[in-house]
């Protein structure tokens, strides 16, 4: 496994830096409906990323991600915090395994989504992080290879973000609300489909 | 936001400074305060660790001590702590016998338990508490929250372990008490979480919300304000008919208020809802009133009642020796 | 107003019985509610009697108990109680070695106090506690005002009485623990006196109120919201002033929180005040940090430094047994 | 001594009555300066004396009066309940002891006035009820035998409670709020006004 390009580099800071500004919006929707904490757990853990950032770049691919995800776990708490940890950790296993980048994108995708799901005992349709998750993993193996790629997956988060308002949560806070979850966004859907944006913009302007 | 703070940033550990420093005599801080533990360790008995967001305290950190936990890892405000606090704290206490996680059951809570139980050495176990009687548990798959019953399986367990129970018995001890434990909680007012800067829910005048757990989460129902007789009735109903005890049982009654309710109000609760349980044939055997599990400075209370018998009332009376229960 | 409560009128009653069976192995109440005493009378000791409004919950009721006091009569909310109160309750509890009121220094109480005095059969004796810095002796010929410092000069000279001291050595006793006690309180919010039904002042929400008492009233600035750090040192440094102390003087820091404020905030003022005064000579030798002497559910709290010697810490020290307090 | 006429009974509920119906006034008045309890101390203090109305008025006129200052001892608590007390406990003894009633009204009066400054060990000028009380006696005192004596007592007692305002108080719990006690009207003094004022008005109405 190869270092990491600067590119790789540079799609961290951007994804980093576009949720530590979207931690008020975060925040926000978690007061509706959670308990006021996700921008604040994620601005923890992304300013963690960033301050280990040169470290981080200057391992191979799958130990830079690995990296990524202990230190989410290390920093962020929560529940997102062992969910995007476990996400990144799982990425950066598959990639250890026989997996590369590009060709491998979904598969590995596939990999950090399953990893979630199992340290959440959750599925799609709960109204939490995976209802973003899952449908852009979908896109990621139905579009592969197709030059609209990044563009299908970033209407496929915005949708799927949205797509949470009308969810009764099941699983995470939320799901102590009953029915009051109905009628608000999840705040972990939303800092998803931040990561995502992020990435595809970076990907976008290099392209 | 009107608080006692400098910056957000700083609270908890400005706060976990303060409570160590006080407590000296009791408790030392683990480096980078990931963890509270006993000055005095004990390394032949089960160690029982506990954690969760902070912002309720005294819950966990005012619970360290003789006859109660070992470690306890404060989250930052209403946020699980990390896996590294818990294995960092079971490093600093356990020894042979193993060591008993004590955790709320919250989605981060657990997830971040889990991991530390997957990552740490030693004979772990975990008794998970459920004692919210205000999420019905069979709609929603994450089950009940825990809630102010967790400190009565802490101090009963706590008991045990200091007589020299051994890992299993503390596991179905703590079992045993949590699935006759009931809460269930009343929010008067928001609380503010100090990053957020603003209160969590806003209430009006004449509202109150019923059935809230202790993170300053809306409850499961928002409703006109009423008389303390009438949000005891409903709350000790709630409670009597999920424990659904037999008449003549002995309980003991928990009346824990959430940080901005005052103990004037809280014995008037107390009252309230003693009265009611015992129209409904339970014996109040025991009785705590304060402010213990609390939702940073959130109006409100809860109830919670716990059947006891011979053993676990000999455990509750045990000599305690904390900074928030001592006797 | 937000409360729990049935009737403005019988907020009291109703709470005073709640405590009364929450604490039945340790208090009794008297006829009437007109005093709570403890439940094992030991008449061969000065009975220490104390008392003053409610709203202060746990001063003074939760302080009845082995080692401390031996009655305490609950006035209404902030109105101190009647002679009649104080009379039957000397009644109930002293012998031959006479009766000590400790009260606080506000007219109400003293003149309360001075008549039953004038009523009261058998030896009396009474000391007036006026820990408050934030009001300038020399100015207002009625004193200073007696505050939280009153809990430490009930504790010292309950263990005292309690191991046997007459009345003229309790009383030289509690004068001289007063005259090293200092105390000085801030507010964050008003309180609101039930029966009254809306909050005493209104504070804009970028406003506290400097020095204020236990009763709601106002302080004696209206200042900018500040900081902990900031308000931590005004406060240590009228009381560090004022006390004088020789550098190396050992001390008991009383961090108290008014009913409103959690406790996270409270070990945070704890640390910054513990620094400030630790750079300013003291040592701080003991520490005591909860809701102890509240204002109802005024936002806000106060710090009490009380210098210790040998005697007075090891009376600190001594075994107590109260709803409250318990070592 | 003889058993106080039916005049006298009106008076005292008519006195209560209008405490009662102040209360709030006196308690607005309390929270500015005070603890906020002025003028439920007083309705506590006043119920307490109309419940015992008729075994009061069975009694011969010094013993009414110290059943009521009494009552008032027992029931009001603060320091308004010493001081009022006091009053009448005085007012009472002064009665019993060769004082007649409506000649020695001044002197009987200022045996109360007396009692007040002695139990509150405070004077004229402190922000307190007896910057009511000592021009009343005043008053009585000049103006005793003219047929303006009532209408002067009641300009007194009104002008008395306007004075207190710009006082800074050095007695009770105001005094600690030290100049900004300036400004506000004494809540004990207003209470003072309103039984002076009533009684006034009942004796006028039987004029
Ligand atoms: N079991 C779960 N599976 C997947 N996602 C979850 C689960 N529980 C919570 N989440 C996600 O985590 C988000 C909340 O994260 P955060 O607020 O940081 O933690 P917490 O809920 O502990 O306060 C939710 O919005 C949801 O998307
Ligand atoms: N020492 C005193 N002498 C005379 N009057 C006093 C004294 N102290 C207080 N007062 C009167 O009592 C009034 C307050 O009564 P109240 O509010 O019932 O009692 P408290 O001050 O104990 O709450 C004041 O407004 C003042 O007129
Ligand atoms: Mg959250
Ligand atoms: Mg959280
Ligand atoms: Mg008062
Ligand atoms: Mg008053």
């Amino acid at each position: 496994m190869s270092v990491p390009s600067e590119t790789f580099k540079s799609l961290v800071k951007a994804a980093a830096e576009q949720v530590i500004a979207s931690a008020p919006e975060l925040t926000s929707l978690d007061q509706a409906i959670g308990d006021g904490d996700h921008g604040t757990n994620m601005k923890r853990g992304c300013e963690a990323v960033l301050g280990k950032l040169d470290a981080i770049s200057a391992q191979p691919l799958d130990e830079a991600l690995k990296m990524i995800g202990k230190t989410l776990v290390m920093t962020v708490g929560g529940a997102s915090g062992p969910l995007y940890g476990s996400f990144f950790l799982a990425a950066g296993e598959a990639l250890s395994h026989d997996k590369h980048l590009p060709d491998d994108l979904a598969d590995v995708f596939g990999s950090a989504v399953n990893a979630v799901s199992a340290r959440g005992r959750s599925q799609v349709g709960e109204k939490t992080m995976l209802d973003v998750l899952v449908p852009v993993l979908e896109t990621l193996k139905t579009a592969a290879g197709q030059p609209d790629l990044i563009a299908r997956v970033r209407t496929t988060a915005t949708e799927a973000v949205e797509r949470t308002a009308p969810m009764q949560a099941t699983k995470g806070r939320a799901s102590f609300l009953g029915a009051r979850s109905v009628g608000h966004v999840d705040p972990g859907a939303r800092s998803s489909c931040v990561l995502v944006q992020a990435v595809c913009a970076g990907l976008e302007a290099r392209a | 936001m009107k608080k006692f703070i400098n910056a957000v940033d700083n609270v908890l550990g400005e706060s976990l400074d303060g409570f160590a420093a006080a407590h000296a005599d009791l408790v030392t801080l683990g480096a980078e305060r990931k963890f509270v533990r006993r000055r005095e360790l004990n390394r032949s008995k089960v160690a029982l660790i506990s954690g969760g967001g902070s912002g309720h305290e005294p819950l966990h950190a005012g619970f360290v001590g003789h006859g109660m936990l070992d470690a306890a890892c404060p989250g930052q405000v209403f946020t699980s702590p990390t896996p590294d606090q818990i294995v960092e704290a079971a490093q600093a206490v356990a020894g042979d016998a193993g060591v008993l996680f004590i955790v709320k059951n919250y989605a981060g809570d657990r997830m971040n338990f889990e991991m530390a139980a997957e990552i740490a050495e030693g004979r772990t176990a975990t008794i998970v508490t459920d004692d919210d009687v205000a999420v019905e548990k069979s709609t929603y798959s994450i089950g009940r929250r825990g809630v102010a019953g967790t400190l009565i399986v802490e101090k009963i367990v706590g008991a045990a372990a200091e007589k020299g129970a051994d890992l299993a018995t503390c596991v179905a001890l703590g079992e045993r008490v949590n699935a006759r434990t009931r809460s269930m909680g009343v929010a008067l007012t928001s609380c503010t979480v100090p990053a957020a800067g603003t209160p969590t829910f806003a209430l009006g005048e004449d509202e109150m919300e019923m059935g809230v757990g202790i993170h300053g989460e809306p409850g499961r129902r928002r409703v006109k304000l009423a008389q303390a007789d009438a949000i005891a009735s409903e709350m000790t109903t709630a409670i009597a008919d999920d424990l659904a005890a037999p008449a003549g049982s002995e309980a003991l009654l928990l009346v824990n208020g959430f940080g901005g309710t005052p103990t004037i109000e809280l014995y008037l609760m107390y009252n309230a809802a003693r009265r009611m349980l015992e129209q409904r044939g339970l014996r109040i055997a025991r009785s705590l009133v304060g402010s213990y599990v609390t939702s940073l400075d959130m109006a409100g209370c809860s109830l919670t009642v716990s059947l006891l018998d011979a053993e676990t009332t000999a455990l509750w009376d045990a000599p305690v020796r904390t900074a928030a229960l001592k006797w």
